[in-house]
């Protein structure tokens, strides 16, 4: 049986799910655009997004254009536009409930690179865009949520480069560092699964399946092992309406959910 | 409060008060018309060497006339605040012009990798927080301040931050140190003679920027009269005495979008992004910035009043904006 | 980045994780009404011994309704942010709700000055603007901010500030502590039900002051509708997450002014100056604050509508306001 | 011959001279709103006011009303309105030339007492204000010029109590304090007289003397020796124009300015 969705599509309707409403949400550049758009037009109505760029609630307009933030669009309907600064410092003043990002590859204990790939930092075998607000959003907001695509070079033991903090090296180092306390990773959503922390130890745990996607699949993509549920929760797959919205309102030319082959 | 640990990043620091007599003897708090066009601008107040900061882009309001002009100019060794740029730093790096990015958000695309990957222009790595920060604390006339991100980060080591223990409740606290840029770079809505601009929408930096910046070049969608500025100073978003320049620059943002104004091209976008690498970006900058002498060329070269009109229907979005 | 120097003033610290936590907590993020009237607002966020912070004054904009329900209430021992302020620190001194005052500017007249020479009510004298400082790093979220005054006086012998030299070039800079009051009280020319706020003209520090404390209390010229808000997001000045209550109070500013509202009222404003000691000031507090119920009383016993309307047309300014 | 003005307007008018047009200038509360009022309809047309509260180059609006500062009025036709931590940090950055401020008490290096009088801090003699925005304007506006009363217990050797910072103990000792560089106190203007500060000493330094006050008679109602000028300077009465303004447009109600007895 052939699959009628993209990864794609996956992983923002599965991320789409887990904002909870009426909270306060940073969203990060990419993917998390689409993803909020969508949880706010069929979860969570009343999901107050925030944007680095300086918007304060807004009802993005859509369709979504690709690589666009801060424009009208993005920006439409706002409860107040501010600016960088003081969106920044209201994540650091603890206003902000969840951060949503995306990212090129991330660790056992969550911690992000978009940076580079190589140990040269003077000559990275890749560049990358580095952290835009990211590291703020993962510093500073109470609850991050990532999104990845399930790829055995992006889920590693230790990234290259930690660009924005998960965990960093373990228990008590984010608060050790001078990062807030009770702040970090909260999920990862991937192409294949689902993820939160285990409490003790701080490292990934598994914590649901995608359709289709076994538990050996899950694991043999990833680089470290990551903690594992005792009860996997089996995932849905996107729904017809969400793949309604994210097709015919939110990205009809599918420059970013893509198209299934 | 000692220094715990301290980022390898390579700063461009400044005594406060040597910014503080500059902005006293450099700048005037006259009523000086301060019109001039791109060329003019650019000659005199961007030099080979200059640290710049241009602000909010990620294709929306960016100064993209400006700094067409300083590739055709062929700026060198330029330090750029490379904070929420998608088009500007790659444009800039592309045309030559640049040796060093601090880096917030460095853009996308791979011309621009690949002149980081070669070791063409060197990164220093902070966030666009951090880089917003530092603005501030340069438009604030202080030395740092301090911050609870970066903390714990390689994006820490390479950046010139430094971690303390605050003297107050012991909190480990980053300091991120000022910057006060050569060169600010802004696009603003509108804005009158002497430089009283207005900023529409939400924003990164602009007022940030221009206060903190020794030499602030804004170009603007048009000019209107003080007599208006002064009938609503709640939509003043740059004093004019922060100003050295305007140069009057419909579109100049093209192919990005200034809000409630007009859209971006996006088909011009994909011409720009369907360069994936720095030859074929040469070849692009070749077309639309060498081989034409100004913007208003550019204008004309990119579809003229036909396709400004066009663009400007297509941003639908009015509310909030004028 | 040792300590060179420490004022002595008494400060109150607070651990930036808690005011997070609190934050986190205690404020709604859901879009919930919060319009109730002020003996209610007073009554569930203000209690004896709490820091208080109201936005700007000296007799512009100061939430004087708000202020006349504490005395009402009697609320007592409160420690207040004296930033800026005319009427609002001599109303809560004389009507004994006060202990202790961090000064900027201790507003005129001998009730209050009487009080503090007698020891009734204690300084810790600061300035305007390291106060409106310290807002603004109570809502940066971190325990200090750096400034460049302060420094050589008795001011800072007195306030609770610090002096270090600073790590990147060596500078001696003073170091203010963050304020994260209890409640903040601000009057607001328009806000929506959830508390979505809008202050006309020039300010003090209306977002510093809402964002940085753990209950705000908007009292508002108008309530609009969140529609109209969305149409023109650029005029918020604070977002609806950081307020508690949302208290309607027209004229919520009398004796004072609303800028581009209603004018001030001179004539009860030499009633007010006219109390020459705190008896006499007792006399005025029981008449216009103890022997009515609250604001609408108020309002009928200063003159009514008809006094309101002669306000309003005395405000011939109207330029730049809604 | 009885004097046809009041001490106040002597000094309102003296002051009003000594503003450079196309300049900044930081207004403090009371007799220096007046005072640059009347500059700028007299002298220095371009001047750009800026205050704490955030207006920036407003025409300030006459009649001019007592104890008024932020109204309209105040803010009239500002180039912008901003707010005090962005007009502090401008004062900070060194775009306020001037800084024109009033006191209760000075002292011969410039120090400013608005706060108390008296040793006991606890229970002082008499509380004053204290510093408003005055410490800002004296220690981050380029050259500050004060506006004060003639009196004997006003010219001291040392204030009781340093609100805003003068040249605090001398050569050297505003660098030394961490103050920004070249920064200070400029002139003092009295109602008998005109004071620099001492380029070597920063010892305040009779420069003038108003319209029949003779040098004995400003010594006198100092407690401390001023250094004095090689020449003093004649100053010259408030002049018909001046006076008009003031008692006309500025203060018809003559509540600041006062009566002639």
């Amino acid at each position: 049986m052939s699959k009628t969705y993209t990864d794609v599509e996956q992983m923002i309707c599965l991320s789409s799910r887990l904002i909870e409403d009426n909270r306060t949400v940073f969203v990060g550049y990419g993917m998390p655009q689409i993803a909020a758009i969508l949880a706010q037009k069929l979860y969570s109505p009343n999901i107050c997004q925030v944007y680095e760029y300086g918007a304060i609630g807004p009802e993005v307009a859509t369709p979504f254009k690709r690589n666009m933030m801060a424009d009208a669009r993005n920006s439409y309907r706002s409860f107040s536009w501010m600016s960088m600064n003081r969106m920044m410092a209201q994540a650091q003043m603890g206003y902000i409930d969840y951060g949503f990002l995306g990212a090129a590859q991330i660790d056992k204990y969550g911690n992000i690179n978009s940076t580079i790939i190589g140990k040269d930092y003077e000559k990275p075998k890749k560049r990358f865009t580095g952290s835009g607000g990211g590291n703020e959003v993962a510093s500073l907001c109470w609850k991050t949520i990532v999104l990845m695509q399930h790829e055995k070079r992006r889920f590693l033991e230790r990234v290259d480069f930690i660009t924005s903090p998960g965990y960093l090296d373990g228990p008590g180092a984010r608060e050790n560092a001078g990062l807030p306390r009770d702040s970090g990773p909260h999920r990862v959503v991937s192409s294949k699964a689902l993820f939160d922390f285990d409490e003790e130890t701080k490292v990934m745990r598994l914590i649901g399946l995608c359709p289709g996607v076994t538990k050996e699949d899950v694991l043999e993509n990833m680089e470290f092992e990551p903690v594992v549920a005792d009860e996997l929760e089996q995932l849905g797959p996107p729904t017809e309406d969400e793949l309604k919205i994210l097709r015919e309102e939110i990205d009809p030319d599918r420059v970013v959910i893509g198209r299934v082959d | 409060m000692d220094v715990l640990e301290s980022g390898m990043g390579e700063v461009l620091l400044q005594d406060v008060d040597d910014v503080r007599e500059w902005m006293r003897d450099k700048k005037t708090r006259a009523l000086e018309e301060k019109v001039m066009d791109e060329h003019e601008a650019v000659r005199k107040f961007v030099n080979d060497g200059d640290y710049i900061s241009y602000d909010l882009s990620s294709m929306v309001r960016g100064p993209m006339s400006i700094e067409r002009e300083i590739v055709r100019q062929k700026k060198k060794d330029l330090w750029i605040a490379a904070k929420f740029t998608l088009l500007d730093t790659t444009l800039l790096v592309g045309g030559g012009c640049v040796s060093k990015i601090d880096v917030g958000f460095a853009g996308l695309g791979r011309p621009l990798f690949e002149a980081i990957e070669n070791g063409i222009v060197k990164t220093i790595d902070w966030s666009n927080g951090t880089l917003a920060l530092r603005h501030l604390a340069g438009a604030m006339g202080v030395p740092f301040l301090p911050a609870r991100s970066l903390l714990g980060t390689d994006t820490f080591k390479h950046s010139g931050a430094k971690v303390v223990e605050e003297p107050f409740t012991g909190k480990k606290v980053a300091l991120v140190p000022a910057i006060n840029p050569d060169v600010a770079i802004i696009h603003v809505n509108q804005c009158d003679v002497y430089g009283n601009a207005r900023v529409y929408g939400p924003s990164i930096t602009p007022l940030e920027t221009a206060a903190a910046s020794k030499n602030v070049i804004l170009s603007t969608e048009e000019i209107i009269s003080t007599d208006e500025i002064k009938k609503d100073p709640g939509k003043t978003t740059i004093p004019y005495y922060m100003v050295n320049a305007v140069v009057v620059a419909p579109y100049g943002a093209h192919p990005g979008t200034v809000p409630g104004y007009y859209s971006y091209d996006s088909e011009h976008l994909e011409e720009f992004f369907a360069a994936r690498s720095l030859e074929e970006l040469g070849e692009y900058i070749d077309k639309y910035v060498h081989s034409i002498s100004g913007h208003e060329d550019y204008m004309e070269m990119v579809g003229g009043e036909a396709r400004m009109k066009e663009l400007k229907e297509r941003e639908w979005i009015k509310e909030g904006y004028y």
